[in-house]
């Protein structure tokens, strides 16, 4: 009985049911190219997400995956990163999952900069449950819970980003599909956490920010330091008619892994188990309580 | 005074000290009793802590035996008294004759002189902290020292172990060494000058223990590391903090990635992500931060994740009385996440019991893969003894699939057993990649959430899924220890316990029985939730059940009418925050003697 | 063909829509509800939803009657198939003679001939999506138009008055508005071209009715705002975002305040902080949402704030399944949260009762200023049914203090009373300036946890309070209603049930008594925990309980054996997410027939 | 039986319990002036707060408060601003509080911009958890739970709150209270969600970051163009040698309660309720259902 390599990141015999047209597909098909490109296998990928249309994303793929609960992409990819750092672990989710009830994951996770790749598929609306307004939201569309349009200022996922201090900030757009492909390359090579906000637009729900809004507005950063924290979060503040896609900040900084005590020199979950079998003397433990 | 002839001989000896935050008694405390440990005695340190840091009033308990010691008594022999709430707070605890040390400039002794007098009780006086100044000006914590050198002057014993002690815990740190030891002998000639030695202990056979003295939270610390702990997901909440503490000092050492978590929810995430990948992992905290985690133990249950999940309880509900003891969250773990899901629910009886539960929580996690409770509280958490050094116990890691077999060509995650368990592989198996998912799945864990929803398949798996996940209980309630019991055969009364309480109990049941014409004994249990289907056999030995948990609504009585229509229609109640004592249990237990 | 002289006279006629998510069969299936209405009807409706927003298979459906309908039929005397999945799902539930409309290019029949055979259903096949497209060429939602017209021709029934639904419904909408009475048009000339006229509709007696048709989200909704609610703090979450929907669309002309949350917690948490202000205000979820307001709940009952609950149930746990109905979170909202604290659960048995039991909730919660959950599940809050115009009820705000009074000269936020109930006072109100807090208190709602936490004093404040908060149970449980029977007095077997299964449990009692030789009754419940001790009377009236919840564990049975030490040995389970239905109860209730 | 209108902020008969030297006592006696400077009235505030020393201020005062869970000072504050907005809100706790388990409320309680006043005591530790770090405790400051010190980069409260879209972002010290007290009153003019990021040192716990550490680095924002979100964010960066105190970011948009469709015209607590007590025709609203 021998298992056959699977090199192919597409599920075999699952279609995700995304909607015809919904962004997602679009992201699905760069991330598969890219990482089939980058000669990684299905085995050695984790993808964690949450939940959301978009975080059905894990199931449409071969890898390993863990379809989390609403808003915890984050956290068990740290988990996984941290137990086996051997691993690459890509986050998928919503703007709902990832800006929402996850903001707080986000925020940290970026300081931590733990080797790992997220992608928000921001479609600026609830899909999955069914068109409610989410925290990206634009000021004044009408939703289902918004009958007089939104009221709240947005969040900006670039600019959050920068100031909880991630050391990879890009932007995509999932109609540009050799962009994304590049982005996401570049967000997985990044060492540390990789932060893509990327443009996948819901086709049901959100008739706003259509594909035609976005076609007319968005243009690639060119000439931009992306080492200057200023102007990235200046460029940051750009959403109107012109959004710029493309990589806003960079930047080298240990990760997480380089630094905790543990991981820098060990995988854990190579390593055997209980005292004795760590060859840690149990008396010296002891005597800390004599 | 010099030492007269005729000594109180003694063979346990209960020691309280009263002060303020800030006064150093808990670590002091520490160092007593691993004094009292290496000399052969049993010891038992309890904490009284308040969540303030500077002020208020805390306390510490601290008793040695030459005997075993189960809980720590309410009386005492001795008090130290540094500030005036410990007169307000313990003084009606101290026995006939028993001995007060104050320091005499912040002890208004006025409005219990008459309490004292009634109970002859000895005074010595003085002004501990002006002594600890002159000693050194910034370290009031002397204090504690110096009563302490008083303290063991009073019992006669020798202050060259405690200076021994005292040096190995201040290791290059000379001039803390050299502080304590004029403290010392500070403490020794203030004695001298006073009652000098009025004791005579009676010597242990124990000569070079190896015993150890740590807390609940050490022996659990210990009993995952020893238990293969690779990952631990926290966030620092009284009383629980210690066992992070502790472990990210020796991290490294230990090979336990230790991360603090941004809230409580981010931890238990982190954890599952851990045991998705392959290692041990567990999360430790109490009441609010489990409430917090409770979507993520559904899912854990869901996902068949194995985890560990430490519940140190303390006084609630919501933030409650934070650095006291209760028993009050045993329902809550049991029901904690909506919708239907199998857990364990261990609760330790002792610290040494904490440390062996430790590691069959993690067996029982990776076994049945599901999260597994250990409920300790306050009271067990925080308590010190001595207990025989820990040993290492076999390791299982459960069904793990590594590749193709005769029984499991095929990775299945979700397989349906007889038993329930299916096999479990780790990225980067190849051949085992799936998806770990929280809405309901089919054998491959491939969701039905999605366009499967709705079939008439998806209500047969449902149906299948349910009844696989909670047959693991039906399996794994063989291997749980069932209640034990102690005391005399065919009691007239039963006092039934759970997890912590034991010791008081034990003690209280020895006392009865001693003390009265009835038969008294207890049956205590640790493994709570499922309850091992052969109790009832058990509780049918009972004449008269007296339940006696710390709570107010009986939760555990609950269980026992709820799973096994047995009735416990008495029952003794503690509510207030304060550890129980035998000499509470029994007082109250009184109540039925003769009934 | 023309219509037939000898119709097939009806008094109740249950038809289901299957198609894909996006066919818009739930709008539709309301339209087609409110006509019936108008027509005097007693109309009900259900949707099987699924948690993906285009393709998979849904359904919706609907019955009507001259007779009030308390739940819908599992038998089909119509089935509209818009996919093959349809047939899947539904096409055993066919009833003998039924009709099957379907379209001919997307329905494959193959695999089902034999049943409908067998079951001598009369197929109409047409390619209804063909006629919709023809119309226009997007809006494949049409083909619900012409199959219903093709339906409302099969029952003999006018279109003109559904035409007017149309027309009202989409107000303004000429377009739209045309294409339907196209659609319509087609729908009649299709079943001319088959079956033509085969049934005759008994006419109700009911004429002009005023009833309105709504699902028991809205009535909650409507409920809620009848009860002067001001501020709904909400996340989305299937099934009951509705109710945030709903009350956003006409936040402004109800003066309600909907703040839609970045969270559940924090949606709570706002909640209690309007709740303290002074508004009636009110959070709705379902159980993952309930799992993260668990914290929060606890904190609700220790500082006493009046708050009301929505948990809309769906199959658990975890995301579980997401758009099915379960009843599987009675224990987790009676012990959600860590500690010990009080709270009321009520599950409404139908949408008149979802109206009115939110007005109670509210009264209860500011009455015993406490949490009060409202258990409803996918199962009510999405199905739909004509009721009687409700009607606003009293509004009890319970004791607030506006200033100095006799009994109350001072505000104290935590008087210890005899019923346990404390005067509330909001700010700006001069005197009552207070602090809300979550460590325990005393009466002037001053912290323990801080530098009183320890003394003596703080165990009595922990033990009278937490006696003073459970008391509010006591008093309660009083004004609570109590079980409900239905059905044969003194009854062979009596079937216990609570919360939404009410419905469908009456029909099957009625069932049983007229179709059996054994006499059946049913006692149902809404007002959950606490349960009122009463209870234990009507339980003794009971000679052969059985009980039917939708759970595996068996809750409710639970519960009555906890409290009342009352045994249900015997029990009807569901499980696998669709709702129950009379003819499945029955069915499962014949079991112990004569026995 | 008169009650005495109360005009004093400062709780009687009840003192901090916050160790000598606390930062924490400057921020409670400046609010306390600040707040009688203004003159408003005990009554007519409510003060939040959270879990942790810092969160113990509001019992401090003879205001009304919620001393709400761990990390959800916010939340409630914005409950009571909306059910009654003539009410002077103010929150308060520390950093763990709110940049750690808090963090989420607190992006979002930015950008929705309500007429809050929040006050973060910021002295980078867990001080009543007995010293652990905290999200913001400094790089490789060796606490209770970091023996070889921190290994993640700290949260910058400033950058943070201006990528989250506050309106108002300052920073002031509990050493000069003349400045503190400055601050206050203009985070408390502002219209909508101020935020002040409060150095409180814990003299207990935090033996790194001291008044003597502070008191040689702190200066004061001097032709610092507040509206300019780049600048701001150039300058949130700044901290080492030299951290600045003052005004980062401050702009005019909307409040939350603005563009409610309720609280723009009415105050809640004061409306009559259910239908009928509204003038709401129930017949109209049964309407939709027929
Ligand atoms: C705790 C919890 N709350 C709410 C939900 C309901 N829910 C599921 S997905 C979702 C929003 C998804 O939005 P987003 O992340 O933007 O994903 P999209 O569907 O737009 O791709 C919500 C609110 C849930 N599953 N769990
Ligand atoms: C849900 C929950 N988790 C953990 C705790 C324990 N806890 C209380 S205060 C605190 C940290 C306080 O730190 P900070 O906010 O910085 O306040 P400080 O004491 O430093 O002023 C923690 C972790 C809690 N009360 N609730
Ligand atoms: S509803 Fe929107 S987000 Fe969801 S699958 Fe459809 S297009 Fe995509
Ligand atoms: S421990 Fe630190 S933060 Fe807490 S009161 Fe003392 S100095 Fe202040
Ligand atoms: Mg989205
Ligand atoms: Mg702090």
């Amino acid at each position: 009985m021998v298992i056959q390599l699977n090199t192919r990141f597409k599920a075999q015999g699952k279609k995700p049911n995304w909607c015809p047209g919904c962004g997602d597909h679009g992201l699905l098909s760069a991330t598969i190219k890219t990482v089939e490109k980058k000669g990684l296998l299905p085995n050695e990928v984790v993808i964690t997400s949450g939940i959301g249309c978009s975080s059905s994303f894990p199931h449409w793929t071969s890898a390993y995956g863990i379809h989390a609960i609403h808003g915890r992409a984050l956290p068990p990819a740290i988990g996984v990163h941290m137990a086996n750092p051997e691993l690459t672990v890509i986050s998928v989710g919503g703007d709902g999952d990832g800006y929402g009830i996850g903001g707080n994951h986000f925020i940290h996770t970026a300081r931590r900069n733990p080797n790992i790749t997220y992608m928000v598929m921001n479609n600026q609306i609830y899909g999955l449950t069914l068109g409610q307004a989410s925290p990206s939201s634009q000021l004044g569309h009408i939703t289902t819970t918004t009958p007089e349009g939104v009221e709240e200022e947005p969040i900006n996922p670039i600019a959050l980003a920068l100031g909880a201090g991630a050391t990879f900030v890009a932007r995509a757009y999932t109609r540009d599909s050799k962009h994304l492909q590049m982005i996401i390359d570049k967000a997985m090579d990044h060492r540390g956490f990789a932060f893509v906000d990327v443009i996948s637009p819901c086709v049901t729900f959100n008739k706003l920010n259509t594909y035609e809004w976005f076609n007319k507005r968005v243009y690639k950063l060119e000439d931009h330091d992306t080492s200057d924290p200023s102007a990235a979060f200046g460029k940051a503040m750009e959403w109107g008619d012109k959004i710029p896609l493309g990589i806003f900040y960079q930047i080298d900084r240990p990760t997480l892994n380089d630094k905790n005590p543990v991981t820098r020199n060990k995988i854990p979950v190579k390593e055997p188990l209980g005292f004795n079998a760590q060859n840690i003397d149990m008396e010296e433990v002891f005597d800390e309580f004599r | 005074m010099s030492d007269k002839n005729s000594k109180l001989p003694i063979k346990r000896f209960s020691i309280r000290y009263g002060g303020s935050a800030g006064d150093g008694l808990q670590s002091t405390g520490r160092l007593i009793q691993k004094y009292f440990n290496k000399l052969g005695y049993s010891v038992f340190g309890f904490p009284g802590t308040q969540s303030t840091i500077r002020g208020g009033h805390i306390w510490q308990h601290i008793e040695f035996a030459v005997d075993k010691i189960f809980n720590f008594s309410q009386e005492l022999d001795l008090l130290i008294a540094l500030n005036t709430d410990t007169l307000l707070t313990h003084s009606k605890d101290l026995k006939d004759g028993a001995i007060l040390i104050y320091d005499t400039s912040r002890v208004k002794l006025d409005n219990y002189q008459e309490l004292l007098d009634s109970k002859n009780i000895k005074l010595v006086g003085g002004e501990l902290f002006r002594y600890a100044r002159d000693i050194n000006k910034t370290s009031t914590v002397l204090a504690m020292t110096i009563s302490t050198a008083a303290m063991l002057r009073l019992l006669g014993l020798s202050t060259d172990e405690f200076i021994d002690t005292i040096r190995k815990r201040f290791v290059n740190k000379e001039k803390i060494i050299e502080f304590n030891i004029q403290a010392v002998k500070k403490g020794v000639e203030f004695m001298n000058a006073n009652l000098g030695t009025v004791f005579s202990c009676e010597i242990p056979e124990k000569k070079d223990t190896r015993d150890i003295v740590v807390n609940g939270n050490e022996a659990i610390a210990l009993g995952a590391v020893a238990s293969g702990l690779k990952f631990l997901g926290q966030y620092p909440i009284t009383p629980a903090s210690q066992i992070m503490m502790y472990l990210s000092k020796h991290s490294e050492k230990f090979g336990v990635v230790v991360k603090q978590a941004e809230d409580e929810i981010a931890a238990i995430n982190m954890v599952i992500g851990a045991s998705f990948a392959g290692v041990r992992a567990m999360t430790a905290t109490s009441g609010p931060g489990i409430s917090l985690k409770t979507e993520a133990i559904g899912y854990a249950a869901m996902t068949e994740t194995p985890l560990v999940i430490v519940n140190s309880m303390r006084g609630g509900p919501s933030t409650g009385i934070p650095t006291k003891m209760e028993q009050s969250d045993l329902m809550s773990s049991i029901y904690a996440s909506h919708g239907e899901s199998p857990r364990v629910v261990l609760a330790p009886k002792s610290i040494e019991d904490a440390y062996y539960i430790t590691i069959r929580a993690f067996n029982l996690a990776d076994k049945y893969q599901l999260p597994v409770f250990i409920l300790s509280d306050f009271g067990l958490s925080e308590r010190t003894s001595n207990v025989t050094p820990f040993v290492e116990k076999k390791i299982e890691r459960g069904l793990i699939w590594t590749g193709p077999t005769e029984k499991f060509p095929v990775f299945k995650r979700k397989q349906i057993t007889e038993n329930g368990v299916s096999p479990r592989a780790f990225p980067p198996t190849v051949g085992g990649e799936y998806i770990l998912v929280g809405a309901e799945h089919d054998e491959f864990s491939n969701s039905l959430s999605g366009n499967r929803c709705g079939l008439p398949l998806s209500q047969e798996i449902h149906e299948k899924m349910t009844r696989k996940r909670f047959r693991k209980l039906d399996y794994l309630q063989e291997e749980l220890r069932e209640g034990e019991f102690y005391g005399e055969d065919n009691a007239d009364h039963t006092i039934i316990c759970w997890g912590s309480t034991y010791g008081a109990v034990k003690e209280a049941i020895d006392y009865l029985n001693t003390n009265t014409d009835n038969t008294w004994n207890m049956l205590s249990f640790t493994d709570i939730h499922p309850l091992p289907k052969r109790t009832l056999k058990l509780l049918e030995r009972i004449n008269h059940p007296i339940m006696f948990e710390v709570n107010f609504t009986g939760q555990f009585a609950g269980l026992l009418q709820m799973y096994f229509k047995y009735s416990v229609d008495d029952r003794i109640m503690l509510l207030g925050g304060e550890a129980p004592t035998a000499s509470f249990i029994s007082k109250e237990a009184m109540k039925w003697r003769n009934k």
